[in-house]
């Protein structure tokens, strides 16, 4: 692909959300400011911003609990994003999600699942109202190595592809399921290929670069648009951090070596600003640009996310059901 | 006798089947954003859907593949991206294999997103007990579900009620589950069909088919016709039976059920679902916590037993409530031990 | 295949028991005997035959609704199978099972499910038991085209394929799940290709033949006894009856002239008959024979069935629990 | 105070985790055709097998993939084909993923087929609730498995109950679901360590950690807690408590429980639960129906109150049962409103 610069500048700037706004989670962290642990994205910050970046802000999402990069990729407010993450008022979900079930309907983000797989067939259904009502909008399914083997998904690329649905399925293989490799408990190292069994295109790309990410969703987004229905896309890539930060996992399971490598090798975003300078679609200061920018906005969220007030005891109460008229 | 006045009768009586004719064809009718979906829909396997196809087309008529979880799931995702989806599941038994989409994703997203959702959707599905096809079709597992926030239930006990109630359901921003007490399906369930096109009935409104002051027998679903019936024998003997039907499990309507008890001191509920944690559980501890002072005598359950439901139509019926069941437990709290 | 006599007499014996079985329930729901609707594997002989012909009276079988066919090929008694149809003391689960739910643990047969799908983890546990316990023994699990598209499958198969278990998934793809047609509901033509999702081989055979069944699973079995792992056979069938007999679909969904065609010249019954006298592998007066003795086993298995009394009330009571010392 | 007695102390009481290391090394090593599966278990992410890979080896002890049903119905298949598994779920929220199977396979397959099948299968799930993990992670569903005939359950209160009911579960031949209430996972949950090796609690017998005279409090899992705290600051105004534990909710002590309250005529129940239909509904249901004239005042329950879980910390716990809840429903079944 050739390379546009405002694509590309666009990609280094959405990995840098992700990557500075749970830079940012991680000190709140040891500050003690957060209530619970937050499962990073870092590391898998390419194939998130390449997905989402093949889609508009209308299209639809789902995910699961490792939820902050895909709102974040889809464009979502930081802001509101980080009063969740801290219980607060001004949460985007009031603080009654939290880090697991980020929600951002505002940029079509239908929300992430804690039961790990089950929002799968949610986006399913936001393509089955996409078909219905013939809008042109396609959903964007995200779900990890260990979702994979969960039924709901079989389930859910059968349904899609027989309707022949606008989804795209698409899978971070970030190499674990908590402490079990891939490879371990799912019965084949590809997960795309799965998608033989749905008569559905599947391909493996390379995770840790937006573009080739990026590409193999416009495709299958372009797929779906024409309405010739459903794809899976897997994305191999590589969890920087523990499972959730802060958890201690009492027998290790990976390789601190094996961590190193990546880190040190295959940083996606070390990787791609290189690439920018290396192919000259940036120079040092407009890369250091960026960063400020997205420095600053993630420090407003904080600020904003350490202002906000915390909710009051009777919002645990609201919001079970609609209630005609009842301000929301 | 001629034949001529029954069929008339006969007409003016709506029947399970038929309302749910009625109420999912108006409302396809009057907003296009209601599809309807379920195995083996197109062939009206089940009696509901005649003519649906032809009427709404394909997009709005789907029949599913059998694959319980994602159908659940997908009717929530398409709930929050503007369809207001009827999902019919056809046996209730079958619902515990989305049990995950309706607990994490139905009841749970609007909460959890904090009100970002609204989930306007309708899951139906017969409880198929009492017809010689063994446990594992023969659930009724509303209780479960009533533990379950976010969820809104209802189990009519006529063919009217069903009608009114599932046009409500489909009007409703919130997940409804609607129960359908397959042994009401024939004759048992019919009642007089209702004059108003419009015919609406709310959540959380108990009716009274039967007013009386000696004891209150409560009602769910197939319950309310075992009431009724004893309520019959009962009067004979010159005990006044009230029978209450709540037609809405989640909202219940808990000032009309405590008023009656209020009045008569006594209450019996009638409930097909099993005895442990049953609605009928729930609604002796509500009395039992906010009635306290007006009970005379021993909140009593008529439940089906906590059994599974055996196949052999010698063993079945036994584990059921029963009108004689109804009248013996009326008997017991009035003091009446024959 | 080089066809032996004795097997091939087996294998004819075995269909025979299923259709003239089945033939008899439907004797019985014309005379009102019939408690409840059957669901009939007429049509499927060959598919169930050659499967259980494969594995021994020792191994493991589960199954869903149309569930009569299996033991029966399994070598079960009909009698307590027929009385089980109607709901007799006598019956095989006494009474209180049905035509649904047949389990017979004598044969190895560990029940099959009216939750279409439901029991195929069941399988995978007899597979695990048997690795365990290091018995040699392999787990058949019979599911239908339908059933292909339960989540619990995918997770099962998965299961069964990383912990190498001795597991042979049988699909008996019969072209219909109820009232729709395989293909529209389920997004690959072969369901054996699915095999590939989970790095097992998938094979799709005639389902009309039981000795090109036989072959297939007795492949899946000698590898699943190697401890090689799981196997997926598909056969494709066809059933010969409504979905259940006595069940009056409103919206007629098939075409006569299809039921016809295979009754006619897909029978598999006939087309075995024919090829045993064809390869004189058997005469005429063989055959008649073989007829006659299987039609007098179902004769005394209704007898038995009719004669046997109805369970007593209390029965209804027993064995939710396993209660020690108490007689079963 | 020197730390030695404390420590000396402190190994003398068994806490959660180190009962369930216990229970489950004992009959593994016992019983050959035990074997424990489980998300994450060989890395012992839970805390409660620690070196099990090393002492029983790789086929007994097994990681399990995200993949619950099928986890839940291959331990029903190896039951019933000779081994006696242990399933950790770890968070009872996921049971729902497998819910099809506990009611369709484990619950009803020894029923179905006649009592041919026998089932010693233990599932282990955490209540998970109060931890800040919001509402996918903290459902409390056991009352929605009472609604099930065929399973029995245990929601021990401490460390000692835990081992001992747990070693029984594991020999029943019959399955058993094991809630652990995750709150009691620190101090809170520790007692006496046993002194006996061979530990064995029976199913079915409630115990009485206080003996009082003035109202029963009965606590399920975490609420015996709330029961005992209550108790104690009660015990200062002088009203006398009894807290009873039923331990075991199927099959319930029925016997005990209605020996207290026909000692107490008061009633409350400390459930941690959603309500509607909780164990606690169940327990009020059964003292009206068959305690009634032992009643001298209305059952209450404390429960969690009907809502989702919410994350943030300023809302999460007020919706659950605590000590404050426990004492102004016993004062108002006491008739002292303050
Ligand atoms: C249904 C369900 N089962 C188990 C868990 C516990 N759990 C949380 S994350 C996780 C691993 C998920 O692995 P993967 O899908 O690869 O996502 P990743 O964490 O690697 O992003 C597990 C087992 C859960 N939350 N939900
Ligand atoms: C979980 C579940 N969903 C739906 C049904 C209703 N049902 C019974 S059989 C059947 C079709 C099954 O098709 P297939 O698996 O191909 O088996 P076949 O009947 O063709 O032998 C359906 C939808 C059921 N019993 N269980
Ligand atoms: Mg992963
Ligand atoms: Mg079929």
């Amino acid at each position: 692909m050739n390379l546009e610069r405002d694509l590309a500048l666009e990609m280094l700037r959405r990995m840098l959300r992700i990557r500075l706004f749970e830079e940012a989670t991680i000190e709140l962290f040891h500050a003690g400011e957060l209530p619970a642990m937050v499962h990073l994205s870092i590391g898998q910050e390419a194939a998130i911003a390449g997905a989402c970046l093949a889609t508009t802000a209308d299209d639809y999402m789902t995910g699961n609990h490792r939820s902050h990069g895909h709102p974040i990729a889809k464009g979502a407010r930081l802001d509101r994003l980080m009063a969740e993450l801290l219980g607060k008022a001004g949460g985007v979900c009031k603080g009654k999600g939290g880090s697991m079930h980020l929600a951002d309907f505002s940029v079509g983000s239908l929300g992430e699942s804690g039961i790990v797989g089950s929002a799968i067939p949610v986006a399913v259904g936001a393509g089955l109202a996409a078909d219905v009502l013939g809008n042109g909008l396609v959903a964007l399914c995200f779900f990890g190595d260990g979702a994979a083997n969960e039924g709901v998904l079989h389930e859910s690329m059968n349904l899609a592809a027989v309707w022949k649905l606008p989804v795209v399925f698409f899978c971070e293989n970030n190499g674990w399921a908590v402490s079990v490799r891939a490879g371990e408990l799912t019965s084949v190292e590809d997960i795309s290929v799965r998608a033989t069994g749905y008569g559905m295109p599947g391909v493996t790309v390379d995770g840790q670069d937006p573009v080739a990410t990026y590409e193999a969703v416009s495709a299958a987004v372009a797929r779906a648009r024409r309405g010739e229905g459903p794809s899976l896309v897997e994305a191999k890539t590589y969890r920087f951090h523990e499972h959730a930060y802060g958890l201690r996992v009492k027998n290790s399971y990976r390789d601190q070596s094996e961590v190193d490598v990546w880190r040190q090798e295959r940083d996606p975003i070390d990787l791609f600003r290189r690439r920018l300078l290396d192919e000259g679609l940036a120079d040092e200061a407009a890369v250091e640009a960026l960063d400020a920018e997205v420095r600053a906005e993630v420090a407003a969220a904080v600020e904003f996310a350490r202002d906000s007030p915390y909710p009051e005891p009777e919002e645990a109460y609201r919001d079970l059901y609609y209630v005609e008229g009842a301000s929301t | 006798m001629s034949t001529a006045p029954a069929a008339a009768r006969r007409a003016a009586q709506l029947g399970f089947l038929q309302a749910i004719q009625q109420a999912q064809h108006e409302e396809m009718t009057r907003d296009e954003r209601v599809i309807l979906m379920g195995q083996d829909l197109r062939a009206n396997v089940f009696g509901a859907a005649q003519g649906f196809l032809e009427d709404f087309g394909p997009s709005r008529i789907r029949d599913l593949p059998l694959s319980e979880a994602a159908s659940v799931g997908m009717a929530a995702g398409a709930a929050m991206a503007g369809l207001r989806p009827i999902v019919d599941l056809t046996v209730a038994s079958f619902m515990f294999c989305a049990m995950d989409q309706f607990v994490s994703q139905v009841a749970k997203n609007r909460y959890m997103f904090g009100g970002q959702a609204r989930m306007p959707v309708v899951f139906r599905q017969a409880l198929y007990y009492h017809g010689g096809t063994a446990a594992h079709h023969a659930d009724r597992p509303y209780p479960m579900f009533m533990n379950v926030p976010g969820l809104k239930i209802m189990v009519p006990s006529n063919g009217p009620d069903l009608k009114g109630l599932l046009k409500t359901a489909i009007r409703d921003d919130n997940p409804v589950l609607c129960f359908e007490d397959a042994t009401l399906w024939g004759r048992r369930g019919r009642g007089a069909a209702p004059e108003d096109d419009d015919h609406l009935i709310p959540f959380g409104v108990a009716s009274v088919p039967r007013e009386g002051t000696d004891v209150t027998v409560i009602g769910i679903g197939g319950g309310v016709r075992h009431a009724l019936d004893a309520a019959a024998d009962l009067a004979g003997e010159g005990v006044s039976v009230e029978v209450v039907d709540p037609r809405t499990l989640v909202p219940m309507d808990w000032p009309a059920i405590l008023a009656s008890v209020a009045k008569t001191g006594r209450c019996v509920i009638v409930d097909p679902a099993n005895r442990t944690c049953s609605a009928a559980s729930e609604i002796a501890a509500h009395l039992v916590e906010e009635g306290f002072g007006s009970l005379r005598a021993p909140v009593l359950r008529v439940t089906s037993d906590d059994m599974h439901v055996p196949f052999s139509p010698v063993l079945e019926k036994q584990i059921y409530p029963s009108k004689e069941k109804v009248v013996a437990a009326v008997r017991r709290v009035l003091g009446v031990e024959k």
